[in-house]
């Protein structure tokens, strides 16, 4: 299988039927569920990009054109599963039903945020939800995961870690850790590359070098490797089903390369135009993945354009909505952020003298 | 001249410094054909080619790893990191291999580079795009620990680190970058060409390594601070009305104890102030210096204002930030002591 | 009880920690058929098997960031990193990661391990097995630093830092495993055997976090310090013939304020001691810390003897390790300042 | 040529007689040149964990069964070029005519000890026979390599970089960072592996996971790999030379796995009796070095039993003559070590004013 390393794995394609030895894995209704999700996700990015530019966060990161990994990928894992994300993986909380005023409140920074205003808006945190603290340093989370998976197979555990990052923090050294524990230990785990060919500025090749591809890296270390294509919802969702029912049988590692495409500004802090040609987005390499779903729907017959508009209708009043009542919490400009004075506890577990020393200097 | 920003400033140096000597290149995340995420490289791909100004692949390790290499060849990289807080994964390379190995070559192979990166919060980055590592490096031998406060002493003093034969952590404090911050987050920004120190001279200058600046002459007290904060405490100062010398360090290893021993002889009360979290942070060591060479003439003990023990929280981060009406509150206490 | 050496008595905590928790493993780079280098995990994978105890790969991040991962689905593990020397590719890990998930998760996930790593010098390992680098994780919050001069307090503190919710670094002064070494290393080397903290209960007992020790009362001056150099100091109070107070931390964070405060209240002279290097060194805190609490009943500065601002020389150790010569002639300098 | 990174090049085969590709760089005087650097290194190894049995010195590492790597690798190298070494590497010194005398001083901590007494013994440097000076910290030196490699192609030069890593060390992420670099900036550097099977008491499969090699790890980066029998001098000298003259015309990077076996103790601290079974060494994997390079000189009919005398004579004469003059300046526990005094010098290029306050304290 070392070929499917350097090829790349579709099901979708040009006319939107869906083809080949990985098609399948999915009936209408479940294919329905996964253009709400991606739906979803798209409405949410856009309202929290508008709730920016009006001062209700300082900062926010969109998915734009990568919508169908997360997304895919969060329907083929089961209860218990834990993702170690990047800030890029939202979707993996909206396909996976973490409630979206959650989300909103942790990036509003607002009375209710899950994370006391302490977090970077979108460094969400759900252990509940299968979804590890998202750390703002980068590579950090994949040795963790295996970490966290080698701990599952000792405990004689089912449940597997999946592992997130993108092509430009490959280079990070900590991935290499990820692949000998990975390879040594035979962790159940899925290594996910999101090769959205760009690192803020810089192209994805400062990551990959010469090498033909990221899926490759996995060949050093023994580790099995897919490379996909990301915004063909139907693939990513197989090909995940199979890395993770590997994962879960107990039979090693597999490593995944999803090929997408950042569509958006890296950040709300970041733009673009700088650094690479305006049209290269407009042409959207491989597609809007939520075009290519909805065009195979309509293929089924089982979705029309009346169908869309309803369901597109359906989400953003969904995101509104969540919206309204995260803001009536309290946004971070507003007096109703969550409370300064918790900001000395979960230091330790039991706080400590100098902290509460400190806490008082501080006047709470 | 021109007033510059510290951004400006900053620039120019890479500029002079790369026109006088070829051996000299730049690296790091971004900064080739973009200049950086804070634009202080912009423009140097551009004029010196990307032989000499090139972006790097994310691997803060691998930047400094190979900037080791590339002095040891002859050559004097000035890298960037894009945020102090990720220099971590590169401290390895900083501590056991740059700071070395001078030492355990006995002057056969040499490190002449500089490592940059923005340090200091104010910006609602959160936890990992506001922290001042500086005691982090101070403690290594064979390290040079720089953190200038404007754009003169910018200049000045990263002309000199390149030219430095020795490793240099260069500190640049990012609230600094567009304007004297004094702490008042809630105020319209005052821009640097409202301020003296913003008047930069053209070409090459250099500001000697373990020279402190006299900011503000006093005689009620001394505040000893650096980076971000001596602008906070020139407002702390005059919103106390405290006449207090406030000396702006500059280098912090090595450092200069002549001038600050003196000054605390002087006014026999101290406060030290940085924006790093208290324990063991610089303000330690400051206080232990000068608890041995001014004990005698101290009126009160030495009172240290700096960040609480706890990571850099995002939406409070003007309850972590030690802003003027701390460090007043501490000045005020202090003349009462 | 027969007299355990430190060596002994890390490895009965490791056994005691095991047997009541199924939950702990260890791993790290040779600890697990061979038993580590130093052999402190002797016996662990015969006892409980290789999936609770097993080899590493060299690779210091992984192993802390796999435990990292471990910590959060539920295990209690317990990792060594070979020497001190060798935590820097781990530093990221700790730091950024093992340090603040709690904090920045609101403490939905924690990071309940251990890390522990062999400190200091005396062994002829020249600079890069010979480090004491606890001021570096002192400086950052969310860490705890633990550091044993002794059997007893070896085990005690280190099965409480096994069953401690948040990630402890627990330094162990190689110097110590066979001996109460007192610094002449001139002289033969003192077993355990002969010194009354080598009897180590058998089974379970914690030494509580933020409780430092009074290891020999005395009314003159205070000496604070830890991990070998506790011996060293009674060695320099025997040869001085003053009657110091020596305190032996055992715990950097948190640190017993209260103690060493009444402690050199009482005295009126102080001097901190330890082997690492001098600037921004755990020294520094306590000055800051005791000069603020005692200032008005200090009869002279407080003194700092450590190691020199160098890299630790192989040939030099002795020059550059304060021992009972060095650290006597402050004390006796310190009584008659 | 992918297979090239699973197979094993070899040229010397059971006769002893020279086969195949890669037969033929070297002529019989460079076959007797190699032959007397091996058996130098073999007789200084000797020598100096002689010595430190004495008391000498307080630490010694050796490079049994692995001679042919360094040495014949040396060999191919050009003045100028420079290596990034481990501590296992003093077949480089040797082999490129470093004075053995300054070894010893190193080793012995003595009055004319190059590094001044500060490194531990073997941790050696010298930029003139293009030896950087060894770090105790695994792994750091890779990614030196790569930048010095750089900065040579940046400067128009020729020189090229060669850097060497243990099996074990592989795992450390900072061989991450020397193959992204390596691969990326396209480098003229060649990646040595010096595969001897054991990292002190792990076996090379903790490092090397499931993969097939170490080899492999290059394919993942499009590094031509090779792996190569490293107990035959003559595949060594060949594979090595098309590696250097490979980066030399700037055609970018190789990888190598050399497979030897560590035959002795990992250090004079350590007894390999505790974690691996005593015939293993006895059954010398691959053979030892020394001997297949001799009998192949014998099969060619330009040696002979007595030259070999001859020659073990000849270089134990000139080792012990080394070590007696080295000793004339001092051991470890002599009094003529280097002096204390010394050792606030090279912190920075210029002592500052804290240094020479504590110099002073120290009594200098
Ligand atoms: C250790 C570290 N270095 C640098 C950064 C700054 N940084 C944040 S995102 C980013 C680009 C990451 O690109 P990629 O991995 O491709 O993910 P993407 O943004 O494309 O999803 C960089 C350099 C960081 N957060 N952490
Ligand atoms: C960063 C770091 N971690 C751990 C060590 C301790 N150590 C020294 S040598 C060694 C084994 C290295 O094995 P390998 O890389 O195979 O080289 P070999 O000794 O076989 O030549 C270890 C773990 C170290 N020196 N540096
Ligand atoms: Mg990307
Ligand atoms: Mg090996």
């Amino acid at each position: 299988m070392l070929e499917l390393a350097y090829s790349l794995v579709r099901v979708l394609d040009d006319e939107g039927d869906a083809v080949g030895p990985w098609s399948g894995t999915l009936d209408v209704e479940q294919l329905k569920l996964g253009l709400i999700d991606m739906l979803t996700l798209r409405s949410f990015d856009h309202r929290m990009l508008r709730a920016h530019r009006q001062g209700k966060t300082s900062f926010y990161m969109q998915a734009l054109g990568e919508e169908a990994v997360a997304c895919a990928h969060r329907r083929a894992l089961a209860p218990g599963d834990m993702n170690f994300p990047t800030y890029r993986q939202q979707g993996l909380l909206i396909a996976g039903g973490y409630p979206l005023v959650e989300m909103i409140n942790q990036i509003y920074s607002n009375s209710h945020d899950p994370m006391k205003g302490r977090q970077l808006p979108v460094m969400y945190s759900s252990k509940e939800h299968g979804f590890f603290t998202v750390s703002g340093n980068l590579g950090t989370q994949m040795i963790q995961a295996v970490g966290w998976a080698m701990a599952s197979a000792l405990a004689g555990d089912t449940k597997i870690a999946s592992a997130w990052i993108g092509d430009g923090a490959t280079a990070e050294s900590d991935f290499h850790a990820a692949m000998v524990f990975a390879s040594t230990y035979q962790a159940p785990v899925v290594l996910n590359i999101v090769n959205n060919q760009w690192a803020i500025s810089t192209f994805q090749g400062f990551a990959r070098g010469s090498s033909a591809t990221f899926a490759a890296r996995g060949h050093g270390f023994g580790i099995p490797a897919l490379r996909v294509d990301g915004n063909d919802y139907v693939a990513v969702h197989a090909a995940s089903s199979w890395a993770i029912e590997r994962a879960r049988r107990n039979l090693g590692p597999t490593l995944i390369e999803w090929v997408t495409y950042r569509a958006g500004a890296h950040s709300t802090s970041d733009d673009p135009a700088v650094y690479r040609p305006s049209e290269e987005a407009g042409r959207w390499p491989l597609g809007d993945p939520i075009d290519r779903l909805k065009n195979h729907l309509v293929r089924l017959g089982a979705w029309s354009e009346g169908d869309h508009a309803d369901a597109v209708a359906d989400v953003d009043a969904k995101v509104l909505a969540a919206a309204e009542q995260a803001e009536s919490f309290g946004t971070l400009h507003s007096d109703s952020v969550s409370s300064p004075s918790t900001m000395f506890d979960d230091v330790f577990a039991a706080m400590p003298p100098n902290l509460r020393r400190q806490r008082q200097q501080a006047g709470f | 001249m021109p007033a510059m920003t510290m951004i400006e400033a900053i620039r120019d140096a890479h500029h002079v410094a790369m026109e006088r000597d070829d051996t000299v290149i730049v690296f790091g995340q971004d900064v080739g054909f973009f200049g950086g995420v804070f634009r202080c490289t912009q423009g140097l791909q551009a004029r010196f080619g990307d032989h000499r100004c090139f972006d790097a692949p994310i691997n803060e390790g691998g930047i400094v790893g190979a900037a080791i290499g590339m002095g040891a060849y002859g050559l004097r990289p000035c890298v960037e990191i894009q945020f102090a807080d990720y220099m971590y994964p590169a401290y390895d390379q900083i501590v056991s291999e740059a700071a070395r190995v001078r030492y355990r070559s006995a002057g056969d192979f040499t490190v002449p580079i500089t490592i940059r990166m923005p340090t200091g919060g104010g910006i609602f980055g959160g936890q990992t795009h506001s922290q001042s590592p500086e005691a982090l490096f101070t403690h290594v031998s064979g390290l040079k620990t720089v953190i200038p406060s404007n754009p003169y002493d910018a200049k000045g003093l990263l002309i000199t680190a390149i030219e430095d034969d020795d490793p240099v952590i260069f500190l640049e404090p990012k609230r600094l970058y567009n304007g004297p911050f004094d702490g008042h987050h809630d105020r319209p920004i005052v821009p640097w060409s409202r301020h003296p120190l913003s008047d930069v001279p053209a070409g090459h200058y250099t500001i000697p390594f373990g020279q402190a600046r006299i900011h503000r002459p006093g005689d009620q007290m001394t505040v000893l601070t650096y980076g971000t904060l001596v602008h906070v405490a020139v407002a702390a100062a005059e919103e106390t009305g405290i006449d207090a010398e406030i000396i702006d360090l500059r280098t912090l290893v090595p450092l200069d104890i002549d001038t600050i021993t003196e000054s605390v002889a002087k006014t026999g009360r101290c406060i030290v102030a940085h924006e790093a979290t208290l324990t063991s942070g610089f303000g330690a060591e400051l206080c232990a210096v000068l608890q041995e060479s001014t004990l005698y003439s101290l009126e009160a003990p030495i009172v240290r204002v700096a960040g609480w023990d706890t990571p850099y929280p995002h939406a409070h981060e003007w309850t972590y930030f030690p802003g003027p009406a701390r460090l007043g509150a501490a000045m005020t206490a202090l003349m009462e002591a």
